[in-house]
């Protein structure tokens, strides 16, 4: 244990590395002297949001950079080597692979579909050692078991296609780590995966590394997963690095404004009833030249100083650094006062009174819902006789991995599924199959839908003043121009775009932004229903904290009722008054939203609370993961039935497996 | 490891007030689709050669005619007059008959360009509306699928040889036998590609919005396949001109006193050996037009693909 | 005075006639000389130009095929090098005094060959010959342009019609097999013994040995073995027996033929070359090409080439083709529904004026660059192929001489007539009396309009052919230029060639590029079908002095008058523009590596290459002057002999 | 599986003979003078010509015909051609014409791919340099310039040059390379042009990314991992190429004089010989419809990610 806190020696390090991509005859700064160590045996999570440059600047470090960004400053010192003085491609593979490997986001495409992964495993193994084929093979074999993959033998000589995302992304890692790097980077592995995979993922990187004593550079914009895995974290924002330390000192003490802002809108920290603390704005644009720090448009607390003088780094402990003026001795009285303010605002916040649900009444009520798709000539029950009912101005959650059917019951709903078995009733009305023009017309007004890919759920060659004002256009429900015109105004204030955007084109927004015109097209109808299908995971934790602010402003102010669609349970705790966890097509269990934290009854919810990261270390290291076997029933003898054990609390379980919870309760 | 401090002012070390719109501004980068895809298109040298070279033709080809004194189907009566070779008089020389090859090059010119894009425009027309029609409801696919096996599989000589005899050899015979069959393999191509776009979440939206199917299809389909639109016309062009002279050399063509520049090459084939230039010039001019639009198809393609807007 | 001219006259007549015989001497003496100093080969490489469908010589439209028959399968009887027709299967014929009965004496002791050129057991005899006749007699075989044989033999009318209307059973009463046994009596051709064949005609023909020789009908075939094969009967060299010089050994289709020499040929004597080997070539530019580098030993020159090879080494090596008897006519449609066209027509001074408007020299340079004049023809018959027995030349009979010798290319006579005609037929103003504007239907060719008034609307109709365009372009100059743009609007329509049966028959047309050519040695072959009601006489025009003429010369006694009622009924059509003859179809010039006048001189039929001798290099001009010249002496000499 | 085939060959024979009716059909729309040529309605007179057609059969109702030809055929009986060389039975005709046609389309086709993929995999090695240039600028000649003209100029000039036989003949081998090399000219492009195209869009996928990032250099994961990618989108069309080699060129076979199959159904077409059409239009039909199926087999068969059950 060296003075610094590090168990090893130093084997890497980044010095002032600034990277620059010429774009549509413009140079992007994407990294501007960013500086990083990397010491043996360790794990460094590098955190940031989308367009911080986390991940060019580590692309840097094998040199993968696209073909129109280079180097333009710093040294990237390896093995007494300068990394950022390679030219042709023979000095890269010197390195690549063998030293220092990669493993990207999606896995999906990271395999050649066309070749078995067995063989691309082994080629690794006898391009890098030169080792013969058939005892290639056998270390291929075992590394796949190493990896958790089972009976290796046999899926060696399948293809990608035949393997399921978490699997395929073990194979990825099988083949990354196959030539025994030093240094094993991965960009964001486990983004694109359901969150029960992604634990299981975070626990086999952590072995791997233990056992490989590798070190390990984790990317991600998502905290929980930080806590899990990381023992250092460096906080990156806008192309440099402006805080760095151990995982410890990051989530407890924080320094810099962004890395205190980010933590404090984490929605797992929010306090029901009240406002998540938002960062205000949209990461700055790095075409042009940043003066002083450039957090500080987007701090309100920003002092002078940090206009005008780009902060250096401070030391905060010996182990922790911070790139901010608040470390100066001349800012300390100002950083008391913040600390204070902010340590009272804490105990004012307490959580508002729970949704009444005696006497509300019921908007929508869905009865014994089963749809079915034809794959092929096999039919596929996508939702399986489903009942739940939405209260007026309540927001019920739907929570459930990726194909468990959440969102075929968000577009059944809205009638985009419309061949459909079992009753949907709105407004004492039913509404799924035929319906008369007219009650159709007023559906489309009552009822609106939030898209989750913000990218492609807005017409990228409209103006936004068309894509906002679709909805009027279709019912006319405006006098004139300068009537509509006034309308589209309203709403863009409401979700905090300045009106002079609308003569703009989707693609000048960020991620963001473009959810809320997605927002105010829906909400310029004045609906009284929305289906929001998983509206905040494709955003930043920063621009999530925003909308779902958003979301809840809208509510309070138009009495709106939510169906909010996810796939995290942490973060619909705070939004959602009720949730519903489902499971291949069926909702195995409902409740009100504290209730199923304190008492989660199906084995499903329980191995989900279990999975879901959660931003404190201390938790987040001595968590035990379970893991959910849907074999675990035998339902054949006995079916399980929608009960209600206690009063707002279902959940789907046969005679047996009742008195058992019963017992639990 | 410290910077060298510079000497602060501790009176920079109070808050500023906070400015909601600054934090807001994104830089607003003026990227509009077409505008970048006019300029990639433009930026490699051959192409504004060729646009040029090409507008230059055909506008050329539109206004001799009408200027040009000189009628092209005169015939020399004097011997003396057949087959001369280029000279000031005749540019091109003049072709077995004493009729000026340089005037009936323009001429032919005008009127293979016309042809070639009456058929472009039909075919891509038409291959649009039942392309979208096609893409739009999948009930319609297994007989749209038939038809296009049945019209492909017919060999078009079948269609030339019936049509020349029903409807004896003109402009516009011509122009339904070429257009008798383009129009479904363009309605195959723009079905495929109206596919990819029709299930992508914006669409969806706009229905959940209740916007008529009619709209849907005029301001969300037709603005991102107008490129293609494009450049599936500017390849079409070429392809027509070079059936129109296959079909001359097979002699189903276009009536005889019809100058077109199949006519004329095939006209100047016959005595290829004896007077060279007689096709040599003809198909000069008709080779740039082809290689030209080929070209600007092709780049236009390129050029319209966000991806290469870097 | 006049006795002074008449004596210089009569001395430069004998001195001429004294100069012939010399001149004759020595000329014979040079050919003789030019034929020893050439070195020969015996194979003679030739070509077509379209493929070859089939053998069958009684069925086949195609005149490529008739090359390759006239060969391989001998008639009875065949022209000698003069053209006077000598033995060949025949060993000698006779025929009774009003030429109507002719019986021929077979050669004995010859047999069919195959293809491999081994006899086989089927011997040549008379009954070969019947059997040709009842096999074109019987219509399901499709005979090839029957008519004229079929009006020609006794019986033979009645029994093919009887035959036809069994097969559309129109006729139930007597069935089909009957019929055929009865072809004996029917038919007027009789084997009287197994040497023998008679023909009995249903009238005098004079000609018939020229209609023996040309006509492919009137050729021997094996009946058991044709009808053993049924549709399989000279459908390639494989499945037909031959008896001529020659036999088709190798046929590749549309590539190559070869014909080898008959070793049983009973003139074996007389044949010169070993093999014949023709091979496909598509178009003139290649075959020019193929020449030059010697890998055919002949080729034809269009009239461009001829231009492109002065000063090249093959300038003096270009040959004038001979005759041709095809005339190339316009024919003028009289009823036709572009009324404008009709009124005029039917008036003989615009007809006139039509025949006076075409330069035909420039029309004649297409073919013939050098002497356009020498293929000009104003008359229908060929001159030069019909004789009478005093060896005048038909053309020269007395109101077609003057015809012939017209100069038509008199532009403001042209425009005379026209304004002739126009004042017979319009008022002041320009409409034409009695027209109505209109549109004029000639569907599926074209369909125009027409307003009544000058200038009157001619739609000119020619086939698709490179050539015929360029001359229906040269009318439109010449007629609008002579006539003037201001009397006539000339339009052109082209049609492909093979709807032919939609524009003429129908009349879909006003003026129409044709051809017909002198079948035989007699001028009926053309005229007796011109007449008003006349098979060819598609334009119904209608002419009763032309049709009193005919009628006068088919009954006339002797073969001179007949010849001369021919001459004027000829004159009549010709000279009042009811059909405008105006040149001969031969194609200008040819180069070849074969001396000419060497093999049998074929009028009507196709040429033969028995006796043709062939060179390693090209023949020039001069040599092939000295050797025309001896010839034709030699030949005059041959034809007044007999 | 088997369920999968079963569908497709009668949704294929359906295609056929719909195909094959309404040739037939359109063939009796045209006029019954057209049956004769030029000469022949000169010479002959209506009623003889009428007997002509009746011989032939032409004169019952297309119906009748239909049967008929449909009888013939299932006995294994072509038929004979009426106009283009009358009587002569098709099957000889075919039996002549398609082994030429089919030699010379075979060399072709092989000598296309040879070639067209080594230019293509010259351009994308020599991308935006050199190998590129030359590779389109060959494409651009041959695919946008009308083929009869460059044809045109290499029968005459470069037979000259090299002073190779301008016409083919088999008994002189050296006759087959011009005509071989016009009719491949074609395929060389297009398969150049498909693969460069193929090559670049797998070049910019995650898995050549992540390839490299495994220590592979460029070129290595070119030969190993690109170029089976690139390759599998040809596949698909093979099977019609190798099919349809006996179609042969028109332009060619008249330029060079091949006794094949080019022009055949063009001049069978123009001269009504609507037996000899029948029967090639029904060939080309089948081995069209053919050619897709086995194409489809094929990239099932290469491409694991494709099986044949969902349908397509």
């Amino acid at each position: 244990m060296q003075n610094n806190g590090h168990m090893g020696p130093c084997i890497f390090s980044a010095r002032d590395v600034e990277i620059q991509f010429n774009l549509r005859g413009k140079t992007l700064t994407a990294v501007r002297k960013a500086s990083l160590d990397l010491y043996e045996g360790e794990t460094m999570a590098i955190v940031g949001e989308s367009g911080s440059g986390k991940s060019v600047f580590t692309k840097s470090f094998i040199g993968m950079l696209d073909k129109n960004g280079k180097i333009t400053g710093g040294q990237l010192l390896y093995q007494d080597q300068d990394l950022a003085q390679f030219k042709t491609e023979k000095e890269w593979l010197s390195i690549r692979g063998k030293k220092i490997a990669m493993v990207f986001q999606d896995p999906m495409t990271s395999l050649n579909p066309v070749r078995t992964i067995g063989e691309q495993i082994t080629e690794v193994i006898t391009w890098h050692f030169g080792t013969p084929h058939a005892q290639a093979k056998q270390e291929a074999i075992e590394i796949l078991k190493k990896v958790g993959i089972s009976d290796a033998e046999t899926r060696y000589k399948q293809y990608p296609h035949e393997f399921s995302g978490g699997m395929r992304q073990r194979v990825v890692i099988a083949t990354a780590i196959a030539c025994r790097p030093q240094i094993l980077i991965c960009d964001e592995p486990t983004t694109a995966l359901d969150v029960t995979v992604q634990a299981q993922i975070l626990n086999l990187i952590r072995d791997l590394q233990r056992e490989m004593k590798m070190t390990v550079v984790y990317i991600t914009h998502d905290l929980g997963v930080v806590a899990n895995v990381a023992d250092w974290v460096s906080v990156m924002y806008a192309g440099q690095i402006v805080e760095t330390g151990t995982a410890k000192e990051i989530f407890s003490s924080a320094v810099h404004p962004y890395t205190k802002a980010l933590l404090q809108s984490m929605p797992q920290l929010g306090v029901k009833g009240h406002d998540l603390f938002s960062i205000q704005g949209t990461p700055p644009n790095l075409f042009k030249e940043i003066k002083g720090d450039a957090f500080a448009p987007r701090n309100p607390d920003a002092m002078e100083i940090d206009f005008e003088e780009e902060p250096p780094l401070f030391k905060v402990s010996d182990t922790h650094f911070a790139k901010t003026w608040l470390m100066h001795p001349y800012a300390r009285e100002h950083r008391e006062a913040l600390e204070i303010r902010d340590a009272q605002e804490k105990e004012k916040q307490i959580p508002s009174a729970p949704f009444d649900y005696q006497n509300a009444e019921k908007l929508l009520q869905v009865q014994d819902l089963t749809v079915k798709f034809k794959l092929g000539d096999r039919e596929f029950k996508a939702v399986d006789n489903v009942n739940f009912d939405i209260y007026k101005g309540e927001t019920l959650s739907l929570v459930g991995e990726s194909g468990s059917g959440k969102t075929t019951i968000g577009r059944a709903i809205m009638r985009i599924y419309n061949k459909v078995d079992g009753k949907i009733i709105f407004g004492g009305e039913k509404i799924n199959g035929r319906i008369d023009k007219k009650k159709a017309k007023q559906l489309h007004m009552q009822m609106q839908m939030i898209f989750q890919d913000p990218m492609a759920s807005l017409n990228e060659r409209a103006k936004v003043d068309y894509i906002i004002s679709e909805g009027l256009y279709n019912y006319h429900l405006f006098d004139n121009k300068e009537d509509r015109l006034k309308k589209v105004e309203n709403i863009m204030n409401e979700v905090g775009l300045s009106s002079d955007f609308s003569s703009r084109f989707p693609h000048e927004f960020s991620g963001g932004q473009r959810q809320r015109i997605g927002i105010a097209r829906s909400l310029v109808m004045n609906p009284d229903f929305v289906v929001a299908d998983e509206p905040i995971s494709a955003l930043d934790v920063s621009i999530r904290a925003q909308v779902i602010n958003l979301l809840n402003k809208m509510k309070r102010e138009r009495g709106l009722t939510y169906l909010f669609i996810a796939h995290d349970l942490s973060v619909v705790r705070f939004i959602s008054d009720r949730i519903a966890v489902i499971h291949k097509g069926r909702i195995v269990e409902l409740a009100e939203c504290e209730e199923l934290f304190r008492h989660p009854l199906h084995p499903y919810t329980k191995a989900l609370l279990s999975a879901v990261p959660y931003p404190d270390p201390e938790v987040e290291k001595n968590k035990v993961l379970l893991t959910y076997d849907p074999a675990m029933h035998n339902y054949e003898s006995k079916p399980p039935i929608w009960t209600e054990i206690l009063p707002g609390h279902f959940v789907l379980a046969n005679e047996e497996e009742l008195e058992g919870y019963r017992k639990e309760l | 490891m410290e910077k060298k401090m510079p000497e602060l002012n501790p009176l920079k070390f109070r808050a500023k007030v906070f400015d909601q719109m600054l934090s807001e501004d994104t830089g607003y980068s003026n990227y509009s689709y077409w505008r970048s895809t006019i300029r990639t298109f433009f930026k490699n040298k051959a192409v504004v050669v060729l646009v040029a070279l090409i507008v230059l033709i055909i506008l050329m080809s539109f206004i001799y005619p009408m200027v040009s004194p000189v009628n092209p189907n005169k015939v020399a009566l004097k011997r003396t007059m057949w087959n001369n070779r280029p000279s000031w008089e005749h540019l091109f020389g003049t072709d077995g008959l004493g009729r000026d090859i340089w005037t009936r090059a323009w001429y032919g010119v005008r009127n293979s360009f016309l042809l070639a894009f009456c058929i472009a425009l039909s075919d891509v027309g038409i291959g649009m509306l039942v392309g979208a029609i096609w893409g739009y409801n999948k009930k319609l696919d297994p007989i749209m699928i038939e038809i296009y096996n049945v019209i492909t599989n017919i060999p078009s000589t079948v269609y030339l040889v019936l049509l020349a005899y029903i409807m004896n050899t003109s402009y516009l015979t011509l122009f339904v036998s070429m257009a008798s069959r383009g129009w479904i393999v363009e309605a195959r191509f723009f079905r495929n590609r109206i596919l990819s776009i029709r299930d992508n979440e914006y669409n969806m939206a706009s229905r959940c919005l209740g916007t008529p199917m009619r709209r849907i299809a005029t301001k969300n389909i037709i603005p991102h396949i107008i490129s293609l639109i494009i450049m599936e016309a500017a390849l079409c062009i070429p392809y027509s001109i070079g059936s129109e002279v296959f079909l001359g050399f097979v002699g189903i063509g276009l009536p005889v006193d019809a100058i077109t520049l199949g006519n004329i090459v095939n006209q100047g084939r016959a005595s290829f050996t004896l007077h060279p230039y007689q096709m040599l010039l003809p198909t000069i001019i008709l080779c740039i037009i082809t290689v030209a639009f080929y070209v600007i198809g092709n780049k236009f393609a390129d050029a319209s693909d966000p991806r290469n807007h870097v | 005075m006049k006795r002074l001219i008449a004596l210089l006259l009569s001395l430069v007549m004998l001195l001429s006639v004294a100069a012939v015989p010399a001149m004759g001497e020595d000329l014979a003496a040079a050919a003789k000389a030019i034929k020893e100093s050439k070195t020969y080969e015996n194979t003679y490489n030739t070509y077509f130009s379209s493929s070859y469908a089939s053998f069958n010589y009684y069925s086949t439209a195609y005149a490529t095929v008739r090359e390759i028959v006239a060969n391989c399968i001998d008639g009875l009887v065949e022209p000698d090098i003069y053209g006077v027709y000598v033995p060949s299967l025949a060993e000698s014929w006779e025929v009774n005094d009003d030429q109507t009965v002719w019986t021929f004496k077979i050669r004995e002791g010859l047999k069919w060959i195959d293809h491999t050129g081994a006899e086989t057991e089927y011997a040549l005899t008379a009954e070969d010959f019947v059997d040709g006749i009842r096999y074109i007699a019987d219509p399901k075989n499709d005979a090839y342009s029957l008519r004229v044989v079929r009006n020609m033999i006794s019986g033979m009318y009645d029994y093919y019609w009887l035959l036809d209307d069994i097969d559309c059973e129109l006729v139930t009463d007597k069935n089909r097999e009957d019929v055929v046994a009865s072809f004996d009596e029917m038919v007027g051709v009789k084997a009287l013994d197994e040497y023998t064949v008679q023909y009995t005609l249903e009238s005098s023909a004079p000609y018939f040995l020229s209609l023996i020789e040309s006509s492919m009908l009137m050729l021997p075939v094996e009946y058991d073995y044709a009808m053993a094969l049924g549709d399989d009967f000279a459908v390639d060299n494989e499945h037909m027996l031959y008896c001529g010089a020659y036999y088709v050994s190798e046929f590749e289709r549309d590539k190559a033929i070869t014909l080898s020499a008959n070793p049983y040929y009973w003139d074996k004597a007389n044949i010169t070359l070993d093999t014949v080997e023709y091979q496909m070539i598509p178009d003139g530019t290649t075959s020019l090409e193929m020449f030059k580098r010697g890998m055919i030993d002949y080729t034809s020159v269009e009239s461009e080439a001829y231009d492109s090879l002065q000063g090249t080494e093959y300038a003096d090596k270009l040959l004038p083709t001979s005759h041709s008897f095809s005339t190339n006519y316009l024919w003028l449609d009289f009823d036709g529904e572009n009324t404008e066209f009709k009124t005029f027509i039917n008036n003989e001074n615009f007809r006139k004026a039509l025949l006076y408007s075409m330069d035909r020299e420039v029309l004649a340079a297409l073919r013939e660059p050098v002497d356009p004049a020498r293929i000009l023809r104003n008359t229908i018959n060929a001159e030069g192929a019909i004789y009478d027995s005093t060896g005048k030349d038909y053309t020269d009979y007395s109101p077609l001489k003057e015809i012939k010798e017209t100069n038509y290319n008199q532009p403001e006579l042209a425009r005379e007539y026209m304004e002739k005609a126009i004042a017979e037929l319009c008022d002041e103003n320009g409409n034409i009396i009695g027209v109505e504007a209109g549109t004029v239907d000639y569907l599926p060719v074209c369909s125009f309009d027409i307003d009544g008034k000058l200038p009157v609307t001619i739609c000119y109709v020619g086939t698709d052919d490179e050539e015929e365009i360029i001359m229906a372009q040269l009318f439109k100059a010449m007629m609008e230029e002579s006539i003037g743009a201001d009397y006539i609007d000339f339009q052109i329509q082209a049609f492909s060639g093979w709807t032919y049966g939609t524009v003429a028959d129908p009349l879909n047309y006003d003026i129409y590029f044709d051809s017909l050519s002198t079948g035989y040695a007699d001028p009926s072959g053309i005229l007796t079908r011109l007449t008003t009601d006349g098979a060819e006489n598609v334009g119904c025009y209608n002419v009763p002095e032309f049709d009193a003429l005919i009628e006068k010369a088919l009954a006339a006694e002797t073969f001179e008058e007949r010849l001369q009622y021919f001459a004027e009924a000829e004159a009549y059509l010709c000279g009042n523009g009811f059909v405008i003859p105006f040149i001969s179809s031969l194609r200008g010039y040819y180069m070849s590596n074969s001396i000419p006048y060497t093999s049998p001189r074929t009028l009507y039929g196709n040429e033969k290459y028995k006796g043709t001798l062939v060179m390693a290099e090209p023949l020039t001009q001069e040599e092939f002057e000295t050797l025309k010249a001896a010839y034709e002496i030699e030949r005059d000499k041959a034809l007044a002999g007999n | 599986m088997g369920k999968y085939i079963l569908k497709r060959t009668l949704n294929s024979i359906l295609t056929v003979m719909i195909v094959f009716v309404a040739v037939f059909m359109l063939l009796r729309l045209m006029p019954l003078s057209g049956y004769f040529p030029p000469e022949m309605i000169k010479e002959t007179d209506e009623a003889t010509r009428m007997t002509y057609l009746r011989n032939q059969g032409l004169l019952d109702h297309p119906i009748v015909q239909l049967g008929r030809f449909v009888k013939n055929l299932f006995q294994g009986d072509l038929g004979r051609s009426l106009t283009v060389y009358p009587k002569v039975p098709i099957s000889t005709l075919l039996a002549e014409k398609i082994p030429v046609t089919a030699a010379f389309g075979l060399a072709s086709m092989i000598l296309g791919i040879v070639l067209g993929l080594s230019l293509g995999m010259l351009m994308v090695r020599f991308k935006d340099r050199w190998g590129d240039h030359l590779g389109t600028g060959y494409i651009l000649m041959v695919r946008a310039i009308p083929s009869l003209i460059y044809l045109f100029f290499i029968q005459v000039w470069v037979s000259l040059w090299l002073n190779l036989p301008m016409v083919f003949d088999k008994d002189i081998p050296s006759s087959w390379i011009l005509p071989v090399i016009c009719l491949s000219l074609g395929s060389i492009a297009w398969y150049a042009l498909w693969l460069r195209r193929f090559m670049v869009d797998e070049e910019n996928k995650d898995y050549v990314k992540f390839a490299m990032v495994k220590g592979f250099s460029k070129k290595e994961v070119w030969k190993r991992h690109i170029f089976k990618n690139a390759i599998i989108p040809l596949v698909i069309y093979l099977p019609s190429d190798l099919l349809f080699i006996i179609s042969g060129s028109l332009v060619i076979e008249t330029l060079y004089v091949i006794p094949g199959t080019g022009g055949l159904l063009t001049t069978a077409i123009e001269k009504q010989d609507n037996n000899l059409v029948q029967v090639i239009v029904l060939m080309y039909a089948v081995l069209s419809v053919l050619g897709v199926f086995l194409g489809d087999l094929l990239i099932a068969a290469v491409d694991p990610r494709i099986t044949l059950m969902e349908d397509n």
